[in-house]
């Protein structure tokens, strides 16, 4: 889960972090009173869940509160990569004397969370990590360890820190750490850290995302979830714990098991469909959550022909069966549906689906050519 | 006998008081899995599955009692971590651990432990794994599969049942299926257990299952093009998905590519690896 | 650093651990007050640092504020095992139906912190892990990870604990870790820790154990020191950093290093003397450390003479031959001096005491006999 | 060419810019020790010592531009566990931490994180070793000691000095001297070093140096009966000291006895080892 630019600068904070005092605005005269407030030059920043906004004009220098009403203006309500930005962040303008990089994600390959920084930093980040790779540097924390004193000096030392800042950038990354540990965030990002006219490092744009399965922990965090930034198909997914992804084709699919979902989907391009969505019931699904299934696939006014292809492990046959009819009897789908029903108490579920109208399968190549056709058939 | 485990294996499992954890525990009975014991704080002395299996109060106790070389669990989402510390300082020597949704800070604090203890683990956020004809310990349906020369591991799940599935259909059997999970920290990992298939005497083949996302496959392909004899068939789920979500600019400074179908499907035909356009064209593949 | 009973409780108590709520008082009429204030019956307990306080009187109930007076008059000045009583804690008292033994401390052979439990808690509990050590359960902590709930778990189940008291056993572990881990104590231990006449857990008697080498990082517990329980030759020797421990017998030693130091004991004592006390001046200590450990020794009457044993690694012969000849200015002592300077620059500190009047020795066993003569001679 | 170091040893000083790091390391350079560089974090780039020795800004630079395979710690207490944890990080095989006062909580974090690392460690709190006419590293005075067949493990650091000038006057000398300090929880026990001396041809006598509390020389009496095929001779420090300050129940429960002198006197002389009555007799229960 994402957090807003502002959320995350507000945890860093909390943690020791330096960076400038703004606030948040959701009209233009807010936006003006808290420029008159802050006083001198202050930067209008979109609050949008998605990289770039600086690029697409989201980002404005305001001189005064009139510019910065004029500026909030512009702004809200602006499209940035098919997001509406209906929040700005209204904070003092800085001046940069040089930018740097430092985030903490996790690594993957490792084990272990790597801290990253560079000299280079700013928006050309990933570029530079292509092209000069040298300038990136990595520092692994030892996960049963933590952060230690000497991790923080190798990187003031690779990215050749002033060492008259030090102290405060040990400050700084101990404060990240501890936001990236205490939050069980999978990554803690200021890009950039910049060193300000004052020759002072300060954060001026940050960036956390939070493990989406460390959110039982963090129920504050689960408040904060923007849902703008997301299909309301796709929150009701979560909200019934499936997995739900919208895509641009027509025929709809429901499988169980992220893998399966997406051999499915590739199988049906591979006989001349489009799929219509990426979706996961997962392991164990009852009738109830495979009636929401198809609650979702079939709002979607794209969908020519539903593929559902279950291999019962977890899941039982008989109970997507019953999920299948429940979600029939009120839901009332006119396009054509396909099945493929195997695995755990597949014969059973094949038994109770014998009345409805609906297009058996026994391979997937059969289900997804059958699946193919009936979509071309029903356009 | 297969990789990992075979019908001597002892199986205590963590959490079996559960509603999935009686399922799956019937199951494995059933197929002839050596379920010796079961774990639940708080019912040690009871008896389940109409009395064939007890209940111990601790991995440790249970252990002791029945002399179990190996734990399955199957414990809710926030006791998981704690279930797979307890399981790797109680004697067992493989940790198998089916519950999805560990906190990735969790996972790396428990590896890094396990590592430490030298005990293996398959999982998290896994189907376990399968020696046709002689255990099961997972979720993996037995029917599906029939023992045989060709070694099967996955990071999905139910992709790899239809995989089985799809073996059995032409009479092809499997030494032992790993299905290893697809957290991004986990326990075992393509390379450990293609490893462990180019050293099995009864392995001739070996399926790999892989998806988008990350760079584990592309690891696989480098392993399999310097230190694999054995003929290796894959397939790669996601050709036709969207890129993926993006994880900021320290995820991809990271992970380097981006994970994709065609990246690792370049990769895997590099290292001489048959790559099938969908899952059940794996068994054309195959040498017979 | 050991704690008092009522510190250490009200710190187990800010870690969720449960505790009858007692109040501290200095005089009959102060405990009378929290008597009155408390209702019911109540235990008058001194505070002294030293174990078995219980059997020398230095615990008894009252039933009513005018007995909580009587018995804090009794006990308060009262002498335990060479200890003044000066404090007595005023709590409510509780009725006893299992005595229950908790404690956490480092194993220092297998490099673990451990924590310790027995059904069979109580006063005797030494005893039972002489006589019946399967009733002690001890389950080590990895100090990589901490505790765990397994840890607790186990624990439980070796002193097979009623389980409906599992989930408040588990808050009173962890709280008890939490205190010892974050005190850095090497001893935090609740004992007994009873179930009382309702069925619940509480911590009766509580006793902590600081690591004197993490005190620079707590301070807070360095105010709470309790002077009265140490010599002040100690505590005077602790203010200049140098260890002492006062004993009975007549030749006074300086020696730097606690080995050293105590070899030098030994060889006095095989050659028929009694050293007068332990005192280690530690490594590379200078002329004005030196002085004041010369203080601390003639401080004692009993000093008959004083060997000096140096031999030099950090420490330098010319700044001990500094310090002699200082404190020596000052004190004009009377008893004769036995001085042995060996190691790094002990031929310039011989040259700078050539003109005291001092005896020298070669070895250290020439040192001890000379040092042992010259005591006889001057008593 | 002793056990742990020898003159090819190359030695990095962390803490070298302070008063005892560079008064040590210039007693170790006229010894011959090649202290190749040393560490002060901010203090990179300059030189210590008349010029002979640059200063470096962390442990990894100053491995990697040595090719250091040794840390001597002599950094203040609080940055203790942070050198030793750096240094275990840096590549060096061995480090040797004089530093004092080192809370015991966080040396059993180091020391399990050292473990994991598979780092050799001496010390905390201890005078560092002296391998006679090679290389000292660490307090032990060099002129107190020459070479020879006697290898000296010891948990005291002056008294340890007294033994080697007692061997000295009447011409014997060592093959290596550790001291391995007397905290609780430290890095190499006298068992490890034992193990060490057994195994080393130029060694043929070993002498220890024990004092009381705790229960290691109780431990090493137990190897010595067990695995040792060469003469030790040993001396116990504290046979006049009081009952020693007790650490409450938990401790004595730990601990079992009281580690007084008597008790592992007792168990010495059962192992075999030859006891002094005081430090300057060892030489005499010497074979010579």
């Amino acid at each position: 889960m994402k957090l807003h630019e502002y959320i995350s600068k507000d945890i860093f904070a909390k943690y020791g972090v330096p960076v400038p005092k703004g606030e948040i605005a959701a009209t233009p005269e807010e936006a003006g009173k808290i420029a008159k407030k802050l006083g001198g030059r202050v930067v209008v920043k979109a609050q949008v869940l998605v990289g770039g906004r600086g690029k697409a004009g989201g980002v404005k220098l305001a001189a005064d509160p009139q510019e910065a009403v004029e500026a909030a203006k512009a702004i809200l309500g602006m499209d940035i990569k098919g997001l509406t930005v209906s929040k700005v962040l209204i904070a003092p303008a800085v001046e940069i004397a040089t930018e740097i990089y430092l985030g903490i994600t996790n690594d993957r390959t490792a084990r272990q969370p790597v801290i990253i920084a560079s000299a280079a930093g700013g928006v050309d980040i990933e570029e530079v990590a292509k092209t000069n790779p040298e300038k990136i540097i990595r520092v692994h924390v030892n996960p049963l360890l933590g952060v230690q004193d000497y991790n923080i000096r190798d990187l003031a030392i690779g990215i050749e820190l002033d060492r008259r800042l030090w102290d405060s950038f040990h400050t700084i990354t101990k404060g990240l750490w501890e936001a990236y540990h205490n939050s069980d965030a999978t990554l803690a990002e200021i890009n950039p850290l910049v060193i300000d006219d004052k020759g002072q490092l300060l954060g001026i744009d940050g960036k956390m995302v939070i493990d989406d399965s460390a959110l039982y922990r963090h129920p504050d965090f689960e408040e904060l979830r923007d849902l703008s930034a997301e299909e309301p198909a796709e929150i009701e997914a979560r909200q019934s714990d499936l997995t739900y992804i919208k895509l641009d084709g027509e025929i709809g699919c429901m499988v169980n098991g992220a893998g399966l979902a997406m051999a499915t989907m590739d199988i049906i391009k591979l006989f001349g469909g489009e799929p219509a969505n990426f979706l996961d019931i997962g392991g164990g699904a009852n009738a109830e959550k495979v009636a929401a299934a198809l609650r979702i696939i079939l709002s979607d006014p794209n969908v020519k022909a539903v593929l559902f292809n279950i291999f019962g492990g977890i899941t039982r046959g008989d109970e997507v069966a019953k999920g299948i009819l429940e979600a029939m009897d009120t839901l009332k789908p006119t396009v054509p549906m396909v099945i493929r029903l195997v695995g755990t108490n597949a014969a059973e579920g094949r038994a109770l689906l014998a009345e409805a109208n609906m297009i058996t399968a026994e391979t997937l190549a059969e289900a997804a050519q059958k699946a193919v056709e009936a979509a071309k058939g029903s356009k | 006998m297969g990789i990992l485990a075979d019908k001597n294996t002892r199986v205590v499992v963590q959490g079996i008081t559960g509603r999935e954890g009686m399922f799956h525990s019937e199951r494995m009975l059933e197929y002839g899995t050596q379920v010796v014991g079961g774990v639940r704080p708080g019912k040690g002395g009871e008896w389940v599955l109409d009395g064939k299996v007890p209940v111990f109060d601790s991995v440790k106790v249970a252990v002791d009692a029945t002399g179990a070389d190996c734990s399955m669990i199957v414990v809710p989402q926030s006791a998981a971590p704690d279930a797979m510390l307890e399981a790797a300082d109680s004697g067992v020597r493989l940790i198998i651990c089916l519950t999805e949704g560990i906190p990735i800070q969790d996972m790396m604090r428990v590896r890094a432990y396990l590592d430490f203890k030298g005990v293996q683990l398959i999982g998290p956020n896994c189907p376990g794994l399968l020696t046709p004809g002689q255990t099961k310990i997972g979720i993996i349906p037995g029917d599906i599969a029939i023992p045989g020369s060709i070694g099967v591991v996955s990071r999905s799940g139910t992709l790899t049942y239809e995989v089985l599935a799809a073996l059995k259909q032409v009479g092809l059997g499997a030494t032992t299926c790993v299905g290893i999970g697809g957290d991004p920290v986990k326990g075992l990992n393509y390379i450990d257990v293609l490893q462990m298939f180019e050293d099995d005497p009864l392995t001739d083949q070996v399926v790999m299952i892989g998806e988008i996302g990350g760079s584990d496959e592309e690891k696989a392909a480098e392993f399999i093009s310097q230190s694999m004899t054995k003929p290796v068939v894959s397939f790669i789920a996601g050709q036709s998905a969207p890129p993926g979500k993006r994880m900021g600019h320290a995820g991809a400074i990271v992970e380097g590519g981006e994970g994709s179908a065609a990246d690792k499907i370049a990769a895997l035909k590099k290292a001489g690896v048959q790559m099938a356009d969908h899952p059940e064209q794996i068994p054309d593949l195959l040498r017979k």
